[in-house]
């Protein structure tokens, strides 16, 4: 394992998410502290990460590339998705309904960030007018986690 | 990448089968299936997800939007998933206490392992854009 | 297919090769003008190019990234492998010996960008001091070409 | 990346079976396996491609090196190899001139197919580093 930084560009482009996820999961794979369990979840966190990015450059109409970069540390593997869409406010997020409601049937979306939250053990999310970074980190040998 | 969508006749039921993997690429593609589907009068539809190797948060949305559609017709949708990665999302995500999701296509349409001969009468989408 | 570029910047670390492969790869597939065996072709002719370039980021000792770039245009799947190693001069490499001739044993190493040249429609090698870039084009529905 | 190594003897020869891909970071691993079996006093040794997946100039040049050093011991070194993709680098570089290549161990080894029972002598090096 290397603790230097591997970094992917794609197009903020649907098909291109399918490669962010290889490229992670291919490094993930090197890493033999990581469970397989972990880096499925992990796959499923960045592709939530570049979906959003994906979104958010969509809304701007930028033809800039969403980045990916993705290092794998002495306490595990980190990935961040950095996009420069028009940002938001991670804090203001609805809340979901409790799972028994009925209303649960509302939320076709909005399971992005929870999911990411539920499913990785270290979630920053900074944005501004300039763009948004997600840093998801899996830490080695880390306990289940839970929301 | 490519996602496959099978569809075969049980009954009642018609049974899309989903192969590769469902992400805000091929969601589109699964999402006019299941559109189709219903516009073509099947109100019972049981989505096998065996097959599939990758599932996020679009799918799960439009799983979401094909059981809203189905319930206003009176209809139902039914899931066949024991992959434990698979589950794992609907967990997470409260949706295990929305949708009925069952160990095989057999249990869903409530027959026995033995009453088997589906039928198939679907296509096999396998696009080649993607991954 | 997408006319847009996918940007991977490798850490110079040999274990980094096969990535640069396999995201080549992944894009290459997508493309159905080209043949599984020319993207078998393309595959190696990348590996060649950015071993290269590993071996010359070693020779000034820079911590930079190689930087590999692909594009699926038109005409075929274009990949730049850059480096920031010390140039050279393409045109001053020694040449082979004939096939039959016994020296040919002598060539343990130098056969990297002869590799290329054939399994590759087109080469452009561009070096300075400042570095190498070598692009790489499979061209759609090609002829199998010649060294 | 997973590389194979794996040694058996085959009468007078040492049969040494590459599987995955070779390529610079792999390669360093396989020309000390040759080193090894020569300095053991394998001076006849077949290598096996059947299992390659990939293989670049790095893996040439380890060939080479290693037919270099058993020639110099009075050896020689045997490829097999039938997989066109791999065969083409060879063809490419003029090696199919340098080396003897065949079609199986069998062949190579100058057995016929039911001449069998190879024993396994070696280990398997599965390296978890790389892809
Ligand atoms: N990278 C981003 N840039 C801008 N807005 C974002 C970004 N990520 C998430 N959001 C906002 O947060 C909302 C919730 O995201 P998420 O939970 O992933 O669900 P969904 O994407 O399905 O709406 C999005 O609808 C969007 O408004
Ligand atoms: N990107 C590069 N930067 C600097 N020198 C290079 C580069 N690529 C090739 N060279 C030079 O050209 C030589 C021949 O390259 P090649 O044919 O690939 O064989 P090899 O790498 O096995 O020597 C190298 O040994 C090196 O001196």
């Amino acid at each position: 394992m290397v603790d230097e930084e591997v970094a992917l560009e794609i197009p903020a482009r649907a098909e291109f998410v399918a490669l962010a996820r290889l490229v992670v999961s291919a490094l993930a794979a090197t890493d033999s502290q990581l469970a397989d369990e972990r880096v499925d979840d992990l796959k499923i966190a960045v592709s939530e990460a570049c979906t959003n990015a994906i979104e958010a450059h969509d809304l701007v109409a930028t033809e800039e590339r969403v980045r990916v970069r993705c290092r794998a540390a002495e306490r595990g593997l980190e990935v961040s998705v950095e996009d420069r869409g028009p940002g938001f406010d991670p804090s203001g997020l609805p809340d979901h309904p409790p799972v028994t409601d009925p209303d649960r049937l509302k939320f076709e979306r909005g399971l992005g960030i929870p999911l990411i939250r539920a499913l990785v053990d270290e979630v920053e999310i900074t944005s501004s007018g300039d763009g948004t970074a997600v840093r998801l980190v899996m830490l080695h040998a880390a306990d289940d986690v839970a929301d | 990448m490519d996602l496959g969508l099978d569809v075969s006749e049980r009954g009642r039921y018609a049974v899309l089968s989903v192969h590769g993997e469902v992400d805000v690429y091929t969601a589109p593609r699964f999402r006019e299936r299941l559109i189709e589907l219903v516009s073509e009068g099947k109100h019972q539809i049981v989505v096998d997800l065996e097959g599939v190797d990758f599932l996020d948060s679009t799918g799960l949305g439009v799983l979401v939007g094909g059981l809203k559609r189905l319930r206003s017709h009176g209809g139902d949708l039914y899931l066949v998933c024991t992959q434990s990665r698979i589950l794992k999302v609907f967990e997470i995500t409260g949706l295990t206490k929305v949708f009925s999701i069952y160990e095989s296509v057999d249990q869903a349409v409530g027959e026995s392992p033995t009453d088997l001969a589906a039928e198939t009468i679907g296509e096999r989408a396998d696009d080649s854009g993607g991954y």
